[in-house]
């Protein structure tokens, strides 16, 4: 589908966010509280914050929430029922002001929970979703999505990209079926615009830091380098970068069941923490941080590759804002490639 | 709320309270039947976070109760436990939990007038108090999708 | 799907009364995991157990829940019902719907309800019972008795003469104890060094006993039937075996006027002494306090008499260390005296004594020879005024118990007074007269009528010295509390019984409870008044709370008779009711970290530290391991684990956890 | 920081320690822990306003444990937790060389671990003023609103655990909220397992905590839930006189007990 480009002005977009609520969408914006910038559900574009480059936790869970109820357990006298989840209760979602990045992990994601096991709730949760970006005017010094194929301005992922402009309004680019679906039916909101309008002009310009290109060939070699061990030192085995990541999929599952009935759940969980790998028999493969970092640099940089033919990082940087003792995520990846080389 | 019945925990120890209790029913003394109880073997057996997984289930109000000091069957048992109490009790408070509905209390295997006495007041408090709605709102609250 | 039988109980209609029984089975039979239930009017009687045996064997049943009386009535019936069907005991747990339930409710809906829930609860903590099987501990058959007064000389013997060993260790340099010290004894009046000494002698001559004076406890570890005691025997600076006893050592001993313990400072004794002529072992200890060997280097005259070259100014306290099975803990009281009485001049008049110097005084062998002689200047008092409850059942002084032998032998002293100083005026200020015991109310009648002492309800407010005399100024109640004066040349205080000096330490020690005053605590003040809480450590004599002579050996006997019962058997059971951690595959071993905080809460110091090693001998981790013979299963270092790496058998998190989430959710 | 650096290069010269923890000048105007092995990288050694992550952390970290003797730069904090992880057997005197650092940034050496209880018992170990204020109007809140505030505050936790993995004290290989035999709290984020796995983790730190402040430090989603672990801090001090971190030898507190302790809350 060629990419068709609108203008929207605010107030028209103001507009759409009550017009697609009241078709029953549930709305998720950036909203700042305690001075933190989240997706949180809005019901006007008044809650709505532009003051933000990325928000803390990515998007990610609108289609891979935090706790997922797979399927429901009673247990009776005389059997124990299972009930799956219900698809059709998962909500069509409007993903308001993702940033390229966010809306590019999605891929990421569907590659995992679509790989060698079709995840239904993940596909339906995906399937219902529609995400309207927003291109970055503003970078800070742990963006990197440059340096991943990416661009503050990457349509890649977004159903309608908005870059706002000098004059305050949006340019709305057209970019899926879905985002057709909404411009279509909301067609009085969305105004013509010249085609030759340059939207680099209104974006961010973030420097590349390092080629990708080489680092994916080359990280298979490190395996056994030292540098993993020296990296992770300082690592104290938190789970913040994965929780943060856009693309982080590691999940947990738990019964919550207390004797008569309960629910199979699934939850994130990260390979950073040290009983993440643990057996029940007591051994751990992964028994000390150095393996467990190294597993998460390369589970994104070589074997989402290799297995699903799409990285598992988009450069948005999060990881290393949460961090709470400085795992830079681009430097440790310069490192790795200057390492590689020598 | 006039016809609020509160659920109460009760956690006892075996040797005192427990045995107090069955004092009050030798002696016939009659008290609220709101209050269940569960056996414990020292009241420094019983884990903080069995209080707040009975609020979560849907107590109303808690008693924890165990031997006077000095006549723990384990000689200090009961000790232990009342230093968990108070920082419990403290940090509960500071985090806005009810501690109102917790009842900690002493009664000795001779003191059944005392067990009914304890649990015919507390439950009163406990009704004028009315359900611990806040709580059973959270534990039923899902976390959403994507919070704050 | 566990198989849990319920079986509710009628308790004809104890239970049935206000509980809808029926009701109780037919909901619990649809409870998840229930195989079968059923209801019966006596579950404890011989067809009641029948039935649940027989449903256990019909239905297959892994798990009982009796719904009946407390368990702390039952429990024991229906689990050995429960083993006698071939299933493990700890299979089945009682619902109280009796005590707890029907008994203190009418007969509402709620309370059907209630017992709805307990059952439901139990049957949620059945499901997560696991097997568990009996504790079995040898049992070292040698017992140690802690003092040699008359309620541990007592026990020694009847242990000893059951065939088993003993181990007495008396700390000062002679058994005998308070008794030794005692003129004549109430209600009987006989001589109580004549009754006492025999049984001494038998002590140090009992094959089967093994006596240390002039010892104490250094500690004690282990748990019933296998603790480890060590003993330090303080050096004596003699040699035991060599020494004859004959005494010369004493006779030439330089240092003659050091202030005589066993006299109560009435009397001197030389550094080199035995305490009192009939003393076991009649064998002198060197006071290294006093000696002027000790203390200047210089002297060395008893070494240079004795004829049998006995004395060692260089022997070193020696440490023994013995295992034992069981402990009779007998180390008495003392009386309150120094300067807790200003009031009354105690420690400022020569003329003010406490009860037991009277005894010395009263004594034959006392520093007196018997002849009632003031302290002051010997005199024969005409005047003695007898001030009962000197400190006991006084809050302001903090005894607000009843030293209880005071009565008698405050009579016993004015009945003795008034033998030997017949135109003597004995009076006895008292509160009351407190005289519970076979023949001991006779006794104190006999003391005012047949020999006239003369009792003054009243206390004492004050004793001063007024010309030479001792005024003791008090009330009396029973005159409308007029005041009473009486100028005395003698003041006897029936001083306050306390404990014996260094009780808490002792204790401490020992691992048992002590009460506010430091006398040891009793396992329960009706059934169990001589064990103490620590399994294998029983109690004798006043060490637990004041007591008279027969008194103390009948508790004496009562202890021995502990101990024999421990030692009938070569192996003790235990209930599995303990705490254990966790243990998992290597490299984690356990998710026990050993910070060993839980260390200190045991009050049974249960919990050791283990380490586990590799091949070559490197230490791999350190972490707690619990004694299965120690702990008792308070599960106090459970609830204190933070990484839940401790477990208690029967009361598991898991069991308890179901328990709560069971009983608020129907 | 000359004399730091001085101090440094001879540990490790001598052979002394095999590994010295510090800080070091991280990306982006960041600190970060870098562990100098070289007596020439000791250069590299910084120390600012900016350094205030709890070291004391990686003295127990596996990787740096195999290293050998270890020497750690040690504010106040730092200090502390190595006294209070030795009292509980989590690090033995002679694995550790401490390198103090005072208020005024200069160098405090140790040659044992009682030198540092005698220089900590001079030292104001009290909580920090800023979030003494913040507690002091937590506290003058009514219960409903310190409700509120607690569960809006803990409702944004993601139970990343970094609060857990960054402080020192929570060294369990496995945390009571990773059990699930019996699950005691729910292994997803939920309002209500949120509230108890704060509560429980205060619990557990109470007689233990230092305030180094690392949990909020570390919190991805700025929760402070310093605050409830310096609750208890402070109950501990008014009710039982001791701070955490001020001997290597002590009993934590709720491991011993008083028989006078306050009971005027038991009925």
């Amino acid at each position: 589908m060629n990419i068709e480009k609108k203008l929207i002005k605010p107030a028209s977009l103001e507009k759409l966010v009550i017009l697609l609520k009241e078709e029953g969408k549930q709305i998720f914006a950036p909203v700042k509280k305690d001075n933190l910038v989240n997706f949180a559900e809005i019901s006007t574009l008044q809650e709505m914050t532009e003051d933000y480059i990325l928000t803390v936790q990515s998007a990610k869970s609108v289609a891979f929430p935090k706790v997922e109820n797979l399927f429901d357990i009673k247990t009776t006298k005389e059997s124990i029922t299972l009930t799956d989840k219900n698809l059709n209760e998962i909500p069509e979602i409007v993903l308001l002001g993702a940033r390229p990045c966010d809306a590019a992990g999605f891929d990421s994601l569907n590659a995992i929970f679509t790989w060698d096991y079709i995840d239904s709730i993940f596909v339906e949760r995906l399937k219902k979703v529609t995400i309207i970006g927003m291109s970055c005017n503003k970078y800070d010094a742990k963006c990197f999505c440059t340096s991943m194929n990416g661009n503050p301005g990457d349509t890649k992922g977004s159903d309608i990209l908005l870059t706002k402009t000098n004059d305050g309004n949006y340019l709305a680019e057209i970019i899926t079926e879905k985002g057709k679906g909404i411009a279509d039916k909301h067609s009085s909101l969305f105004e013509s615009i010249s085609d030759t309008i340059d939207k680099n002009k209104f974006i961010a310009e973030v420097p590349v830091k390092f080629d990708l290109k080489q680092i994916l060939e080359n990280i298979n070699k490190s395996f056994e380098s030292d540098l993993w061990v020296e990296q992770s030192l300082r690592c104290i085995s938190c789970g913040s970068c994965a929780y943060v990541c856009p693309t982080c999929a590691c999940f947990d599952i738990q019964d919550i069941y207390n004797g008569h009935e309960g629910h199979r759940k699934r939850s994130w969980d990260s390979c950073g923490f040290g009983l993440f790998t643990l057996h029940t028999s007591g051994h751990n493969p992964r028994e000390v941080q150095s393996q467990r970092w190294r597993q998460r640099v390369m589970h994104k940089f070589a074997y989402m590759p290799d297995r699903q033919q799409v990285v598992g990082c988009v450069g948005c940087g999060r990881c290393s804002r949460a961090c709470p003792v400085d795992m830079n995520l681009k430097e440790h990846l310069i490192n790795l490639a200057e390492e590689v080389v020598k | 709320m006039a016809d609020f019945e509160p659920k109460i925990v009760a956690f006892v120890c075996n040797w005192c309270t427990y045995a107090g209790a069955d004092l009050t029913g030798t002696s016939r003394i009659k008290y609220a039947p709101n209050v269940k109880i569960i056996r414990f073997p020292c009241t420094g057996r019983i884990d903080f976070m069995l209080l707040m997984k009975s609020f979560a289930n849907g107590a109303d109000g808690i008693i924890v109760s165990g031997c006077h000091p000095n006549d723990c069957h384990y000689t200090s048992g009961n000790f232990h436990a009342r230093r968990r109490w108070m920082v419990f009790r403290d940090l509960a408070e500071f985090m806005g939990i009810d501690v109102n509905r917790v009842c900690f209390s002493w009664v000795s295997a001779a003191e059944g007038a005392k067990w009914a006495e304890i649990v015919n007041t507390f439950t009163d408090e406990v009704r004028k108090r009315g359900p611990y709605k806040e709580y059973i709102d959270l534990a039923k609250m899902e976390h959403k999708n994507v919070i704050l | 799907m566990a198989r849990i039988g319920v079986f509710v109980c009628h308790c004809g209609e104890n239970i049935s009364a206000t509980v809808d029984c029926e009701k109780v089975a037919s909901v619990a039979s649809g409870f998840p995991g229930v195989a079968y239930s059923t209801s019966y009017k006596y579950m404890c009687s011989d067809p009641g157990q029948n039935l649940v045996k027989d449903a256990i064997k019909e239905y297959k049943l892994d798990g009982v829940v009796v719904a009946a009386c407390s368990p702390r009535m039952h429990e024991p019936t229906f689990r050995r019902a429960t083993a006698e069907a071939g299933l493990n005991p700890y299979l089945c747990e009682m619902a109280n719907l009796r005590e707890h339930c029907s008994w203190v409710h009418d007969k509402v809906e709620a309370t059907t309800n209630k017992a709805i829930d307990t059952v439901r609860t139990l049957v949620e903590k059945v499901k997560r019972n696991t097997p568990l099987h009996p504790i079995r501990v040898p049992v070292t058959k040698t017992a140690l008795v802690i003092g040699g007064g008359v309620a541990g000389i007592q026990a020694a013997l009847d242990i000893a003469n059951t065939g088993h060993k003993v181990i007495m260790v008396e700390r000062d340099p002679s058994i005998g104890g308070h008794m030794s010290q005692l003129s004549e004894t109430f209600p009987t009046l006989d001589c109580s060094q004549c009754i006492l000494t025999p049984r001494m002698v038998e002590i140090a001559q009992h094959p089967n006993i093994t006596l240390y004076t002039y010892a104490e406890i250094e500690s004690l570890e282990g748990f019933i039937g296998n603790f480890k005691v060590k003993i330090r025997k303080k050096s004596k600076s003699i040699d035991e075996k060599a020494c004859t006893g004959c005494g010369l050592c004493s006779t030439k001993c330089p240092t003659k006027k050091i202030s005589s313990e066993f006299e109560q400072h009435l009397g001197k004794r030389p550094a080199i002494y035995v305490p009192f002529p009939q003393a076991v072992p009649n064998k002198p200890v060197i006071d290294k306090e006093n000696c002027t060997y000790y203390l200047k280097g210089k002297c060395r005259i008893c070494e240079k008499v004795c004829p049998t070259k006995a004395i060692r100014f260089d022997q070193p306290d020696e440490i023994l260390e013995v295992e034992i099975g069981a402990v009779v803990v007998a180390t008495g009281f003392d009386v309150k005296e120094t300067d807790f009485f200003p009031e009354y001049g105690y420690g400022k008049y020569k003329d003010v004594i406490t009860g037991l110097q009277f005894e010395r005084i009263a004594s034959a062998s006392g520093p007196t020879q018997g002849m009632i002689r003031r302290p002051s200047d010997g005199e024969i008092p005409k005047t003695v005024v007898f001030i009962k409850c000197a400190g006991s059942r006084d809050p302001a002084k903090g005894i607000e118990y009843c030293s209880k032998i005071c009565c008698m032998y405050t009579a016993k002293h004015a009945m003795l007074y008034k033998h030997k100083v017949h135109d003597g005026n004995a009076f006895v200020f008292y509160m009351d007269i407190r005289a519970g015991g076979k023949n001991y109310e006779e006794f104190v009648r006999r003391a005012i009528t047949e020999d006239g002492a003369q009792y003054i309800r009243g206390r004492v407010s004050k004793v001063y010295e007024k010309n030479g005399k001792l005024i003791v100024s008090g009330a009396d109640t029973l005159l409308g509390s007029m005041p009473v004066e009486i100028e005395a040349d003698l003041v006897v205080l029936a001083t306050a019984s306390v404990a014996s000096k260094g009780a808490e330490e002792l204790a401490q020690k020992l691992h048992i409870s002590y009460d506010s005053y430091k006398f040891f605590s009793e396992a329960h003040p009706k059934l169990k008044p001589v064990e103490t809480n620590t399994g294998g450590i029983f109690l004798a004599g006043a060490c637990q709370a004041p007591k008279d002579i027969p008194e103390s050996v009948a508790m004496a006997s009562g202890a021995a008779v502990k101990v024999a019962v421990l030692f009938s058997n070569d192996e003790l059971t235990r209930e599995p009711i303990v705490a254990e951690v966790n243990r998992i595959a290597p490299p984690m071993y356990s998710t026990c970290v050993g910070c060993f905080m839980c260390q200190p809460v045991c009050p049974y110091q249960a919990i050791e530290r283990e380490q586990i090693k590799d091949r070559s001998g490197n230490l791999i981790k350190e972490l707690a391991r619990i004694n299965p013979g120690l702990c008792q299963g308070c599960g106090t270092c459970v609830a204190l684990c933070r990484s839940k790496s401790i477990d208690l058998h029967g009361y598991t998190n898991n069991q308890v956890l179901a328990e709560v989430v069971a009983l608020l959710n129907d | 920081m000359d004399s730091i650096r001085k101090k440094v290069t001879e540990l490790l010269e001598s052979g002394a320690v095999k590994v010295v923890i510090g800080y070091g000048e991280g990306s982006d105007n960041n600190v970060k822990a870098i562990f100098v092995r070289k007596p020439q990288d000791a250069s590299k050694l910084i120390y600012d306003e900016r350094c205030v992550q709890n070291l004391a952390f990686y003295l127990m970290k596996h990787e740096v444990k195999h290293m050998g003797k270890r020497g750690v730069i040690a504010p106040l904090s730092v200090m502390r937790t190595v006294l209070q992880v030795a009292s509980e057997c989590q690090l033995k005197e002679d694995e550790v060389v401490v390198l103090g650092i005072t208020s005024e940034k200069e160098l405090v050496e140790f040659s044992n671990l009682k030198e540092l209880e005698t220089y900590i018992s001079k030292s104001d170990l009290s909580l920090p003023a800023k979030e003494k204020e913040i507690m002091d109007k937590i506290e003058a809140m009514s219960p409903a609103e310190r409700w509120q505030y607690w569960t809006n505050q803990l409702s944004k936790c993601i139970k990343c655990y970094a609060c857990r993995a960054a402080c020192p004290m929570c060294y369990c290989i496995r945390c009571q909220v990773e059990c699930n035999q019996p699950q005691w709290i729910t292994a997803e984020a939920t309002p209500m397992g949120n509230v108890e796995w704060h509560l429980m983790r205060a619990m557990h730190l109470a007689g233990r905590c230092v305030n180094c402040g690392e949990c909020a430090r570390s919190c991805p989603m700025e929760i402070p839930i310093n605050l409830l672990t310096y609750k208890t801090v402070s109950m501990v001090k008014g009710n039982f006189e001791v701070y955490a971190g001020a001997s290597s030898t002590m009993e934590s507190v709720l491991s011993s007990y008083k028989s006078d302790d306050k009971e005027n809350f038991i009925r």
